[in-house]
């Protein structure tokens, strides 16, 4: 074997499920985790953030990762059980929505993407295909007249879940519609694949984490209007909450089981320090909190 | 003799123009050197694939070498204890498998088509039944090992584990196994069977003193193949469930526990892993790249020491 | 031992013991060998069970679309047997004219110790793992050839599969090719040289058409090792899990083997949701059959092989 | 082995045992020789005997009797079935699953196709000879202990040495061996390999020696070595030799059979066919049918 | 083809015409037959003929000389070179990569070692007949055209017809195949089939036949046939037969080669050595070496 490192000589288990969203990073936290406290074994699942509020609110785990703020009825669903947890954001998940950058198009509203790539827009093969759902939707934009090339990461990964969770959920419930995008688009898990797609078609239309932009030639960002008016996609915006398709990435964790365990303990001491966070997502190309935020979290975590 | 009869000049000169080499046989030439083309290039691929692997794999395999071979698995290429150990051990447990069941069943089974099966139509079906298991595509022994080892038989072998995935690899180079030993078993000359035979030899006398010793390298050789091509194969084991992801335990090599374990990696999945992986983070290809040149290391020299014992032993047997 | 005169039947009957022996030692090897019937057996069970489940639950509709998007309902089977169609024409293409024509060269042509040394060479290069060559497919053959020759993309696709099979199964179909040639047996290029033949002659109209069923033979197994090749067309296929319906070979789409794989790959796999589970075995089935079918078909014309000498 | 059709059951033999005697007197009547053996000498009685391989009959109702320490030569063109016959004589036919033998073999008055005898145990008695040498790849005394071992004759070790340096000894190749008993056996001549298979069929104490033109891969002087060692164990063996050669059955043999391979009428195949037998200087100078005549004159084959 | 050493240059070419005569008044002398051939009618002269497999010779030093329109038989034990003498007639040897000639064949006075001769040329006058029939898998009647055809003798169809007809006539199966040209030459019987290679040699119309026991996987009616039938096509063809089946050799040829296999003390191997050359009346009646006499009279081999 390998990984044994100089730890403190704890020993034990933390068990960790949720998000497929947040999974990298506390998989990524955990590899780093294990380098030092080569006693405790860290076991990390991701079958998805309302799946993982069951087990967690059955004490089924000591830490839950969310994409979202844990909702009402699973606070409920915990406090049946008996079980205090701490709610701590740990990264923020940007999303860029792209196309080639001889496209006029500069700024889409989520109503545009809905329209184009939404589970309504199945075999629309151009941009103006998508108008008439568009402006019945309420967008007041004029699609450009192309063909409708789409490039994104596929259903298995997070950022798909983030994208359908950000924009097209809300939409497609009040339509009676699936929560997912249509099924006919460039799906690949490559995001570099996915770039070079956009850059192929003048009418590209995409969407990749924001941290796989960086130093990316012949495409260009759009705006989104997520209803506050156009705005581009920057590491501020992100973090501030203003681009649109962003969302805080949380962990809960158990708080009988950290008293309980020093290994759950300094499992999330480690997770919240700079050793921890700080290296694991930028590693899994997320969005880092801002320093204060950070701070807060780290706050909330030693009033628990 | 009406059609031009040939005997003609009987001169020396004469004759020896007649019976001249016709300057180039021009044709017959580009024909020899297209064919030497072929050769060539088909040989260049091959090289050039080894060249490629090693190239991108020489800056992992040269510059942490024990450090590759002790990581383990990780989520970023630049972690400096990424490495194939847990690899390493699940393809060992899996070799394991494949020479404890494969092994016997296989050689079993060849001996008695070879030397016990009456010629009627059951033992053709089985022949033939054997013959088209050796072609049924690899990813549909993963099926198999699904439907099975991790679900119906999951109390037993653990689910996802390393033992599902031994026992469907032990399946599927059983019938390889069973073909070649049939053919070195079948080049047993008949005369030593019946030099034995007629000293009152009884039949597993004489299969035991005669045949087995006789088929021995031809044996050992197919069961080489067999298992080079069970630790390359790497379909079967994703379907049976190798983990992908974050492998969290690492166990040593003869860490009995690690059979059943409902968590196991192995060498051609990992590869699968890291290339797959190699989209997002171009480093896991130069990874990727030095676990297949371990992987080929095992692979390649298996191949060679098979193909060299056969060689030889047909050599010296003429 | 002089025995004279008369002897008995039961001094030449066996020894009880003895008998009693072997037919254990004869049973124990039957029952082993019986152990590949039950293999088949199990994998046709497991495989039409799954695959029953499909065809009874699945909207029939959902099996004839636009693609293969299992954890949607849409099960388009076709885009599926296109895009491994393509992959094996394009493997054919590569494979059987370099093969072949390096089998002919070896059978034929080359020199006894170059044939000693290139054979085994060959056999060896046979054993490469698909993985690797995946791995190729995706890092080599697609940015240098693809790109390069095709201008089609760097990164995965149904040509960069394609070729990687082909290059894949050149060693299988030499060395098939060139056991074929083999085995016509010497006494036939000494009729043909006796009759004033050329070497190309001899090759061409003797030596070819009367290993013609090894070399049929050869062809169809690589055609079926192509269709049921999985890791090459997974890794440089160019589609993760999904694939929209194409017949482009420049597209990147899902052979059959590779919708598989990328089934059972990623957290949440091959228990999904729906019908993804049995679609898993219904493709199965389907790659089962074809290859089934095919084999036979090719150990036919082995068996042609081995009657005719 | 089970592939044979055992077509002769028990209740066939009690008839078996007047068989060789009309036979007999003709001899006498024929050539005046008055040293005949009588029936008790009788090693085997062959009756009848047809053998097919799958549909095609190789030997047709072939009758003749073998006669204890003589030399049997049987001499015929290719094909005739010389070696069909004389695999019946110690089973050895069994193992071709094709093969399918009728009419009957008695070995000293038991049917040797008798369902309750083991062709193992008749193996045991009737040693066999091949055409081409073939010592197992194993040490030149394993090679003689093989069968001793396997059957289990040798008791202690030294009983073991003693059946391989005799055995050794009468096939006439002791001496030139003594010295390298844990050499492969490969490693011989092929003249010394055919004495030591010889020797190796002689080390389990055979009451016949059934041969197959054990001479014909040898050289001329391998050959005369391994005539007069059969000229000097006669005396304690029976031998049965299927010979090419002529001159050889005519040097060495006190009877002939002579076959020959005759295309049947019915299924358009040539069968064989056993033309004469006889005493070998009748055979050859003065033969009754006019084939054997043909042939040993060399006017055909 | 090109892995024979080709040690004749053609500078010894111009020596080799007075060959042949010194032996032939040998001959007069000891036989005293007058229609000897005279020099003129030799076809082939073999002069210091050795031929060597690796570093094994397989023969040494042969010397002799074959005559127009007659029938030359090799033959001697097995093992003695007689199918490496004569593939050295048409260069086949050269097939086998390993397979070294030295000394000289002339043929019709024109060394065919030449390295300006074309080998297959060479093969185009000179036809050969295996021991095993070895027709090609097509129909009877490719096989006979694929001579003519290859060697673009038959310019029309009809040509090719009439050649088929007539080789097949020669080779006295025409009646028996005229009905079935179309099918395939392996349904065709033993004999059927080598009379077919017989008659695809033909079909090319060669100078010489060269024959590799022709009949020794035949039945004797089949051999017969075919041993008349090269009685017949003599006056077109010289013949050299090698067989292992002195009956034969002195029913059919004009003169024998006798060839045995003899330790080379040097190398402690066998080499094949051409011990005597004569009519073949005088080699069967008379001959002058005692190894010869041995042979035939058949007390060795
Ligand atoms: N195993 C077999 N299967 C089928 N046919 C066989 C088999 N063995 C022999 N035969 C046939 O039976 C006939 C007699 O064969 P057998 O070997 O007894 O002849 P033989 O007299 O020994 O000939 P030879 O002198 O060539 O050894 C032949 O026609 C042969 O083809
Ligand atoms: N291709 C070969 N490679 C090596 N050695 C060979 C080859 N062919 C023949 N020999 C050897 O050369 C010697 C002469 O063989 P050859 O075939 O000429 O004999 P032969 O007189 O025709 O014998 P037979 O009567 O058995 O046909 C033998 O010792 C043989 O083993
Ligand atoms: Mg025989
Ligand atoms: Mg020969």
């Amino acid at each position: 074997g390998s990984g044994r490192g100089v730890g403190s000589g704890i020993t034990g288990r933390v068990t960790i499920s949720g998000s497929s969203t947040v999974e990298p990073i506390s998989v990524r936290v955990a590899e780093l985790f294990e380098d030092v406290e080569s006693g405790v074994a860290v076991t990390v699942d991701g079958p998805g953030t309302g799946d993982g509020f069951k087990l967690f609110c059955a004490g089924e785990t000591d830490i839950s990762d969310a994409s979202r703020p844990i909702k009402d009825k699973e606070i409920g669903e915990c406090a049946e059980a008996g079980i205090e947890f701490v709610e701590l954001r740990v990264a923020i998940d940007g999303i860029a929505v792209m196309t080639n950058e001889n496209n006029p198009v500069d700024c889409v509203s989520f109503a545009d993407i809905y329209a184009l790539v939404g589970p309504e827009s199945t075999g629309f093969k151009r941009w103006t295909d998508a108008q008439a759902l568009a402006s019945e939707l309420g967008s007041s934009s004029t699609l450009p007249d192309g063909s409708l090339d789409i490039y994104g990461p596929g259903e298995e990964s997070g950022t798909f879940d983030s994208f359908v969770e950000i924009v097209l959920e809300h939409t497609a419930e009040e339509r009676g519609q699936d929560a997912t995008t249509r099924p006919d688009y460039n799906a690949n898990a490559d995001d570099n694949v996915i770039i070079q797609g956009l850059q192929s078609s003048d009418s590209s239309l995409g969407w990749v984490g924001y941290a796989f932009t960086a130093n990316v030639q012949g495409v260009k960002l759009l705006e989104v209007d997520g209803g506050d008016g156009c705005k581009a996609a920057s590491p501020g915006a992100i973090a501030t909450g203003e681009y649109p398709v962003a969302r805080s990435l949380y962990i809960y964790v158990n708080k009988a089981k950290a008293e309980a365990s020093p290994a759950v303990t300094s499992f999330v001491d480690f997770y919240l320090s700079d050793g921890g966070l700080g290296a694991a997502v930028s590693d899994v190309k997320y969005v880092n909190l801002t320093e204060e935020d950070r701070m807060a979290s780290r706050a909330e975590w030693s009033a628990r | 003799m009406a059609v031009g009869r040939l005997v003609g000049p009987r001169t020396s000169k004469l004759m020896v123009q007649a019976m001249e080499r016709r300057a180039w046989d021009i044709r017959g030439r580009v024909f020899q050197a297209t064919l030497l083309l072929t050769l060539a290039i088909s040989l260049f691929i091959l090289g050039v694939l080894i060249v490629d692997v090693v190239v991108d794999a020489w800056g992992v395999l040269t510059g942490r070498p024990g450090g590759f071979l002790n990581g383990t698995m990780r989520s970023v290429s630049h972690d400096h204890k990424l490495g194939v150990h847990q690899a390493l051990v699940g393809t060992f447990w899996i070799a394991v498998f494949v020479a404890v069941l494969a092994f016997p069943f296989g050689i079993g089974a060849a001996i008695w088509l070879e030397e016990y099966a009456p010629n009627n139509r059951f033992t053709r079906f089985i022949e033939l039944n054997i013959r088209n298991l050796a072609g049924v595509p690899s990813v549909v022994y993963g099926l198999l090992g699904l439907f099975y080892f991790v679900n119906t038989l999951g109390n037993l072998t653990g689910g996802k584990s390393i033992a599902s995935a031994g026992i469907t690899l032990a399946i599927l180079v059983l019938p390889i196994v069973i073909i070649t030993a049939q053919e070195a078993i079948r080049a047993v000359p008949q005369g030593l069977k019946e030099g034995a035979y007629g000293v009152g030899a009884t039949k597993w006398t004489m299969i035991r003193s005669q045949v087995l010793p006789y088929a021995a390298p031809g044996i050992l050789t197919g069961t080489l193949l067999s298992m080079s091509r069970g630790i390359g194969e790497a379909a079967p084991i994703l379907l049976v469930g190798a983990v992908t992801g974050r492998l969290g335990t690492d166990p040593a090599f003869l860490d009995f526990s690690a059979i059943n374990a409902e968590a196991f990696m192995a060498m051609p999945v990992i590869i699968v892993e890291w290339v797959q992986n190699s989209g997002r983070d171009p480093g896991f290809a130069e990874a990727a790249a030095a676990a297949i040149v371990v992987l080929l290391v095992f692979v390649i020299l298996m191949n060679a020491a098979a193909i060299f014992l056969r060689n030889h032993f047909e050599k010296k047997r003429g | 031992m002089t025995v004279t005169g008369r002897l008995t039947v039961e001094s030449l009957t066996a020894d009880p013991r003895q008998a009693r022996k072997e037919q254990v030692i004869r049973y124990s090897l039957g029952v082993t060998a019986l152990v590949s019937i039950l293999i088949s057996v199990l994998i046709i069970w497991s495989l039409f069970s799954e695959a029953w489940t499909f065809m009874v639950e699945v909207n029939w509709g959902s099996v004839w679309d636009i693609g293969w998007f299992p954890r949607r309902g849409i099960y388009d089977i076709k885009t599926l047997i296109v895009a491994s169609f393509i992959v094996t024409g394009i493997a054919m293409i590569v494979a059987t004219p370099l093969g072949l024509g390096a089998a002919i060269f070896l059978s034929e042509y080359a020199r006894p110790g170059v044939r000693r040394t290139l054979k085994p060479i060959l056999e060896i290069l046979a054993g490469i793992p698909s993985v690797v060559l995946g791995f190729f497919a995706l890092e080599w053959i697609a940015p240098n050839v693809v790109k390069t020759l095709f201008n089609g993309p760097a990164a995965g696709s149904l040509l960069a599969s394609g070729i990687g099979v082909g290059v894949l199964i050149i060693p299988l179909v030499a060395s098939i090719s060139e056991d074929a040639m083999n085995a016509v047996p010497m006494s036939l290029r000494e009729a043909s040289s006796g009759l004033g033949a050329r070497k190309m002659t001899t090759t061409v109209r003797v030596v070819i058409p009367a290993a013609i069923s090894g070399l049929v033979a050869s062809f169809i197994l690589a055609v079926s090792r192509a269709l049921g090749e999985t890791m090459v067309v997974f890794l440089a296929g160019g589609a993760s899990q999904t694939a929209t319906y194409t017949d482009s070979a420049l597209d990147g789409s899902l052979p059959m083997t590779a919708a598989m794989a990328s089934l059972a790959r990623g957290t949440d796999n091959v228990v999904g949701e729906g019908l993804t589970f049995q679609s898993l075995f219904f493709v199965g089935l389907v790659l089962f059959v074809m290859t089934f079918g095919l084999n036979i078909v090719a150990n036919r014309f082995v068996q042609r092989v081995r009657e005719q000498y | 082995m089970e592939a044979v059709t055992e077509t002769i059951g028990t209740d066939q033999m009690e008839q078996a045992e007047p068989q060789a005697a009309p036979r007999l007197n003709l001899d006498l009547d024929r050539t005046g020789q008055a040293n005949e053996p009588d029936a008790a000498d009788a090693v085997f009685e062959v009756k009848d005997l047809n053998v097919y391989y799958g549909d095609f009959r190789a030997v047709q109702d072939a009758s003749f009797t073998v006669y204890e320490h003589e030399i049997t030569a049987m001499i015929g063109p290719s094909g005739c079935g010389k070696t069909t016959v004389l695999r019946c004589f110690n089973r050895m036919n069994d193992l071709i699953p094709i093969a399918r033998v009728e009419g009957r073999v008695d070995f000293r008055n038991v049917s040797i196709y008798d369902p309750r005898v083991d062709p193992v145990e008749v193996r045991r008695r009737i040693g066999m000879v091949f055409q081409k040498p073939n010592p197992f790849p194993k040490s030149i005394y394993d090679n003689i202990a093989f069968g001793p071992r396997v059957t289990g004759m040798a008791k202690k070790k030294g009983d073991l040495d003693e059946i391989v340096e005799r055995s050794l000894g009468r096939a006439a190749l002791w001496d030139e061996v003594k010295d390298r008993l844990k050499d492969s056996a490969l490693g011989l001549s092929g003249g010394q390999q055919q004495r030591l298979c010889i020797a190796r069929a002689i080390a389990v104490d055979p009451d016949v020696l059934l041969m197959d033109e054990p001479c014909s891969a040898l050289d001329p002087i391998a050959t005369t070595r391994i005539e007069d060692l059969m000229q000097e164990i006669k005396d304690d063996y029976t031998i049965v030799i299927v010979t090419h050669n002529m001159q050889q059955a005519a040097r060495i043999s006190n009877r002939t059979a002579f076959f020959t391979a005759q295309l049947d009428s019915t299924s358009d195949q040539r069968c064989g066919l056993l033309v004469e037998y006889d005493r070998t200087e009748t055979i050859f100078s003065n033969p009754s049918d006019e084939r054997t005549e043909n042939y040993v004159t060399g006017r055909f084959g």
